[in-house]
């Protein structure tokens, strides 16, 4: 037998793999499905629509959801179920392409306000926030009826327009606050030119956050186009989005049509809830540190 | 002298994603009433989780495995917020690591005290309140007291920031003050003062003082006992002549010959090899054996007790087991100064 | 630094509201002109089609639209100074008197929202703050993103589906019956629907905002240093941690204005609610010019104002924020010991 | 005397603050490091002693002064532009907090092969690669830690990848601005220890800022003493320990703290009063290179 008090000295310590398994828990799964089910659906609406969705079945106006028409038809007797696939089709587009323009002109604007020298950059943050503090709402409004008749991309392209600013001043904060880190210091003594920077140290760093406010403008995109519809400033009711579909309700409250108001709604609202569900898990954990209380 | 506190193989655990992680493991102390004992240890080693778990100001994820921690002969261990709250202030009191942000920066200095002088006395005069103030901050040497008691914490520099916590902290005469590195983020010359105010308040109040801090030096100058903690556990604990001039655990030895101050110029300074384990995967056996040259084959297999060195010395190492091999401890006390 | 004097502080603040109250008003005005359409058409309605160039010479000439755009601004803004605002092409009255009948359902409508949602939001936010975690704040949060993801004309649409139309509770349109005009309960009747979807459309936001500052503040360390003192949670987040969140969700309050108001206008669009909302979204359709532009420098003024008390909380309230005078003093003081 | 590699000379740097007030960081301050020495900076925080490393490496510019660089003007904009190439391979920085200083999106191998990428150098042991896990070999590093992340290192591995960063370039001046100091003795030494080394094996001068007074007696040659901007003491370590001269250096030596029981407990603190006039004046040389601040009237 070995003895056990036999001086051994000190062994290498072996760095284990850190244990972290990936795993789905707590991850928006069903969100992530939800919108994927609905974006494939949208997109390939034409196999599985029971009906043409801008076909106006007048016999069957005001009809409550039935066999025919699974989720009932509207007013001017268009089938609702087709209506929502091939609505959601220009919602969806309208909520990604406006953020499109939203994103592009939130980096653009925030890099440049981030990196330029001190007056500039307050200048410029005075006006986001100029812009920021008129209600969009407004705004859009007031964009849309100077630009006259709506289709699907002005209306993107105003919602693009007027949807950057709380982006911008998120992706220059982050500009700045790289900016001054100790790693961006460090690079530039190495002798980092400036799209080296850019690309490998600014870029990596403040994609994530990039990220979740793009998912929001998504959300916020999508409500805007359904407000604006609804209103009757967006868009007409022969181009079937969410929101036009939603601009006959005021007249089917009256008629009791529920399904008109209801149906649509959920599917607005769903898609909202996931989005924004995604949004958060994207966000950074800020919180991770214990309370104190 | 009787012990005000005793702790009894306290063993603290944090949950988290990656499972459970044993921060403070089987500790076992007692503190008599007006003496200073300094707990040293590098970071992560569990000294501030063992600090807040006798206060219980542990965060949600963390919570005491088994123990018992006995004050004035009466078990806390099990008691409640609201028991505490009773205690906190009035018998246990604590300090902080950064004076900048254990101020409520909104809120002036002299209203703070204030708060915490009220807050056991509520019958307490206005006037009679603001005396006990002006008297707190005199105590702790802020100059000026009554222009300065209006004043909020982003006008005082780091020493004062330190004083003012300090005055909030010794309102109600409290028994026991835990002061969890208070002295590392201050300059040297600073630090100086407040160990100084430290000590002589302590004697005006009769106090007992739980140190805890990674400066060695710093301890030489305030602790009557020390204990050394490594990865949740108190490896060597002593009177601060005992562990600074006959230290018996093999990382006692390490920290004492890797200071710069001890080491002789051009000659290599001694290190620790490697780096402390984590707290959620610790090896098995003495989770310092990895790193200490003079470990034994047991060291890996079996945790070390406490091994009795003298009345007040103890070391957890299997080096004084009588059927250890001899070491010579590699410090030499000459070498300094 | 040395505070300003107060009167160069609030001065220099005014001259800021009225320069952007000016540009404002030439930024709209040639903005809604450049753009397409005919503000004929909203003054002689069909009418317009069938007029012969001379007629519409004349009806431009009546109207002042014949001239330079410089002109037309230079006399606007001259009548304006002296409280004339010209007429509305659509109602052919005086635009200022077509706005005075309306705006006081918006302020109703709007003021009360935004104190309910207000007050609620923080009610709401420290209550899921105070039990963080625990079910209350998880169900909270998890109704709360809810109630935040329905689009407030979707939300004021089933509303009226289910309350005024199915059970017949409550008035779903107008801001009184018919006849009605002065009686307070039918008009508050009235208010109840576009009340709570205002409410229930901002009240996640904000609340949310506070939880997360709440939280923030909470993890600070001066928390660790109350509860040491023996401050109960309650009291700690009440004294202190709501305090330092106060200034900057005054701020947050005094900057969402407009963003509330342009959520009025919508709900005043649904519930058929006579506000300057449905004027704002008819004016901008129809080019009522005049009515147009002292709808937005009406806005406008109160979004410029809100901001400006927002800025003015930021400076002057926040005790971080004041420039203190004290520090070079402190650190003299701290350094002379 | 040896070969100088850095010479500041008269370096002065206000910050603004607000409109009218600025404050002295830095007030005429002058030294020199020799080639193969490690010349310690210390002082307390806010003496200006970070603001010296960040002008030596052109990241600050100074209100006034001169840094010489191996000879080469570095605040002259024309000859910092023809040698920026040679300076920035030759100056390397160590920061104090070596998570910061690391991209948290790179692994290790990256942040280690980049000055290399950067300046298109051929690696001398073949790959970006080898040479990686050369550096980090040399550094006392496993290998196995070159597709890490930093968050996923402990500090002292951390700063260990920061040194072997900069050793890529292998360079003749390391500006360490309070590198050990936010790590744990045991690890601390071990620094000390790589810091030692490089000044034996590669001949490497460093100017080494600390606060920490007895790792610069362990570990530098000479040291400069700041206070508020100013350079108030400079000499040989031992003369510098032995016989201090300024008051200010007095009361920083004997404030710090000895490991030993009865030394320090029985040791009074030596009073520093802030005086203007004890921080006026020109450096005097007392003896043969001990400098002190004097007042111009004693």
């Amino acid at each position: 037998m070995e003895n056990k008090f036999e001086l051994v000295g000190k062994r290498p310590t072996v760095l284990t793999e850190s244990k972290k398994r990936r795993t789905l828990r707590g991850k928006p799964v069903i969100s992530v499905s939800f919108i994927l089910v609905l974006i494939l659906a949208c997109s390939f609406c034409e196999l599985f629509m029971p009906k043409d969705p801008t076909y106006m079945d007048l016999y069957n106006a005001d009809a409550a959801p039935n066999g025919e028409f699974f989720f009932g038809t509207d007013a001017m007797g268009r089938d609702i179920f087709s209506m929502i696939w091939y609505g959601g089709r220009i919602s969806l587009f309208i909520g990604f392409f406006a953020t499109v323009i939203s994103v592009f002109i939130a980096v653009i604007f925030g890099s440049i306000s981030g990196l330029a020298p001190k007056w500039v950059d307050s200048i410029l943050m005075r006006f986001t926030e100029l812009l920021l503090s008129i209600p969009s709402l407004l705004l859009v409004i007031l964009l849309q009826a100077i630009m006259g008749k709506a289709n699907v991309l002005s209306i993107s392209i105003i919602l693009g327009l007027t949807g950057w600013m709380s982006m911008a001043k998120v992706v220059r904060s982050e500009v700045r606050q790289i900016r001054e880190s100790e790693y961006v210091i460090a690079a530039r003594c190495m002798g980092a030119g400036f799209w080296r920077i850019v690309w490998k140290h600014l870029a990596p760093n403040f994609v994530s956050s990039i990220m979740f406010m793009a998912v929001m403008n998504v959300r916020s995109a999508i409500v805007a186009e359904s407000t604006l519809s609804f209103i009757g400033m967006g868009l007409p009711l022969e181009i079937i989005s969410w929101g036009s579909l939603l601009s006959l309700a005021e007249r089917s409250i009256l008629s009791g049509s529920w399904w008109i108001i209801v149906i649509p709604g959920v599917f607005l609202v769903l898609t909202l809830l996931c989005l924004t569900n995604i949004g958060n898990h994207l966000r950074k954990a800020v919180n991770r540190k214990e309370s104190n209380l | 002298m009787s012990d005000i506190l005793k702790i009894e193989n306290l063993s603290v655990n944090f949950r988290s994603e990656d499972g459970e992680s044993e921060v403070v493991r089987g500790v076992s102390f007692s503190l008599k009433s007006g003496e200073t004992l300094a707990i040293v240890g590098e970071s992560g080693s569990g000294k501030s989780v063992l600090a807040k778990s006798i206060m219980k100001l542990l965060p949600h994820n963390a919570y005491i495995k088994e123990g018992e921690i006995l004050l004035n002969d009466i078990d806390i261990t099990s008691y409640t917020e609201r028991d505490m709250q009773k205690l906190r202030g009035s018998v246990l009191s604590m300090i902080f690591q950064d004076p900048m942000t254990s101020l409520n920066p909104t809120i002036s200095i002299g209203k703070q005290i204030a708060e915490a002088v009220r807050l056991h006395s509520p019958k307490m005069k206005r006037a009679d309140v603001k005396s006990r103030v002006i008297e707190l901050m005199e105590l702790v040497g802020i100059e000026n007291a009554e222009e300065r008691y209006n004043l909020y914490p982003h006008n005082f520099s780091g020493g004062m920031r330190q004083r003012s916590a300090l005055a909030i902290a010794i309102a109600q005469n409290p028994a026991i003050l835990f002061a969890d590195e208070p002295t590392t983020s201050l300059d040297v010359t600073t630090q100086l003062q407040i160990l100084d105010l430290l000590r002589d308040i302590q004697k005006k109040l009769g106090m007992a003082v739980v140190f805890i801090t990674h400066d060695l030096g710093v301890v030489a100058r305030i602790a009557d006992r020390v204990a050394v903690m490594y990865s949740g556990k108190i490896v060597e604990i002593g009177t601060a002549e005992e562990i600074f001039y006959d230290p018996k655990h093999p990382y006692t030895w390490g920290l004492m010959k890797s200071l710069p101050s001890f080491a002789e110029k051009g000659k290599e300074l001694y290190t620790i090899s490697g780096f402390p384990p984590s707290p959620g995967d610790l090896p098995k056996g003495d989770a310092f054996a990895p790193r200490n040259e003079y470990a034994l084959r047991i060291d890996y297999e079996e945790m070390p007790p406490m091994f009795k060195v003298s009345d007040t010395h103890y070391a957890a190492t299997w080096l004084l087991d009588s059927r250890a091999p001899k070491v010579l401890p590699p410090v030499r006390r000459d070498m300094n100064v | 630094m040395i505070r300003e004097n107060p009167f160069v502080y609030y001065g220099k603040k005014l001259f800021v509201f009225l320069l952007s109250l000016f540009i404002l008003s030439l930024a709209v005005f040639f903005i809604s002109r450049l753009a397409p359409g005919d503000p004929l058409v909203s003054y002689y309605g069909d009418r317009v089609e069938k007029m012969s160039v001379e007629e519409r010479e004349w009806a431009e000439n009546k109207l002042g639209l014949n001239e330079s755009l410089p002109v037309q601004y230079g006399r606007w803004a001259k009548n304006a100074l002296c409280g004339d605002f010209g007429i509305s092409y659509k109602y052919k009255m005086e635009a200022s008197e077509v706005i005075g009948e309306r705006i006081g359902n918006t302020l109703v409508l709007g003021g009360i929202g935004f104190l309910l949602t207000f007050v609620l939001a923080l009610g709401l936010g420290i209550l899921c703050a105070y039990y963080e975690d625990k079910w209350l704040d998880k169900l909270l949060c998890r109704v709360g993103t809810i109630t935040s993801c329905i689009p407030e004309f979707w939300l004021s649409l089933v509303l009226i589906l289910i309350f005024s139309v199915n059970l017949n509770l409550l008035p779903g349109s107008g801001a009184y019956s018919i006849g009605n005009k002065d009686d307070f309960g039918d008009r508050m009747l009235h208010l109840v629907l576009p009340l709570a979807v205002v409410v229930i459309n901002h009240l996640w936001y904000y609340a949310y905002m506070v939880r997360n500052k709440l939280l923030e503040e909470v993890r600070a360390e001066y928390v660790l240093l109350g509860k040491a003192k023996g401050l109960s949670k309650r009291k700690i987040i009440f004294r202190h941690c709501l305090r330092n969140i106060m200034p900057s969700y005054l701020s947050l309050m005094a900057i969402s204005v407009p963003h509330i108001m342009g959520g009025t206008y919508i709900i005043e669009t649904v519930f058929s609610y006579p506000g300057i909302g449905k004027l704002a979204t008819e004016s901008a359709r129809y080019k009522d010019y005049n009515l147009l532009m002292l709808i937005c420098l009406i806005s406008g003024a109160v979004v410029i104002l809100c901001n400006i008390i927002a800025q003015i909380i930021n400076e002057r309230i926040d005790p971080r924020m004041r420039e203190s005078r004290h520090i070079e003093e402190g650190e003299v003081a701290e350094n002379g010991k | 005397m040896s070969e100088i590699i850095l010479d500041v000379r008269n370096l002065t740097h206000h910050f603004g603050i607000g409109k009218k007030l600025s404050v002295k960081a830095l007030d005429n301050v002058s030294f020199a490091v020799k080639k193969g020495e490690i010349f310690g900076l210390v002082g307390e925080s806010g003496s200006g002693k970070s603001t010296v490393a960040r002008c030596v490496m052109n990241i600050l510019k100074p209100t006034s002064g001169e840094i010489f660089c191996e000879g080469i003007n570095v605040l002259n904009p024309k000859e910092f532009k023809k040698n920026k190439k040679q300076l920035e391979a030759s100056r390397q920085l160590i920061f104090q907090d070596s998570a910061s200083s690391l991209n948290g999106r790179m692994t290790v191998r990256e942040i280690v092969s980049e000055p290399m990428k950067i300046h298109k150098v051929k690696p001398p042991r073949g790959t970006f690669d080898a040479e990686a896990e050369f550096q980090l070999f040399y550094v006392g590093l496993d290998k196995s830690l070159l597709d890490k992340y930093p968050t996923e290192l402990s500090g002292g591995m951390r700063q260990r990848v920061a040194i072997a960063r900069a050793l890529t370039m292998e360079p003749r001046l390391l500006v360490a601005d309070e590198p050990i100091s936010s790590l744990d003795v045991s690890v601390q030494a071990q620094i000390i220890n790589l810091f030692a080394h490089l000044r034996c094996e590669h001949n490497c001068s460093i100017l080494f800022i600390a606060h920490d007074l007895s790792v610069v007696r362990y570990l530098c040659d000479r040291v400069g003493v700041m206070c508020k901007g100013k350079l108030v003491e400079l000499a040989p370590v031992e003369k510098l320990f032995a016989s201090p001269r300024h008051p200010y250096t007095k009361a920083l030596l004997s404030s710090i703290p000895i490991p030993d029981p009865r030394l320090e407990r029985e040791r009074v603190m030596e009073k520093f009063d802030y005086d203007p006039k004890l921080l006026s004046g020109k450096l005097r040389e007392v003896s043969e290179e001990h400098f002190v601040l004097w007042g111009d009237e004693e």
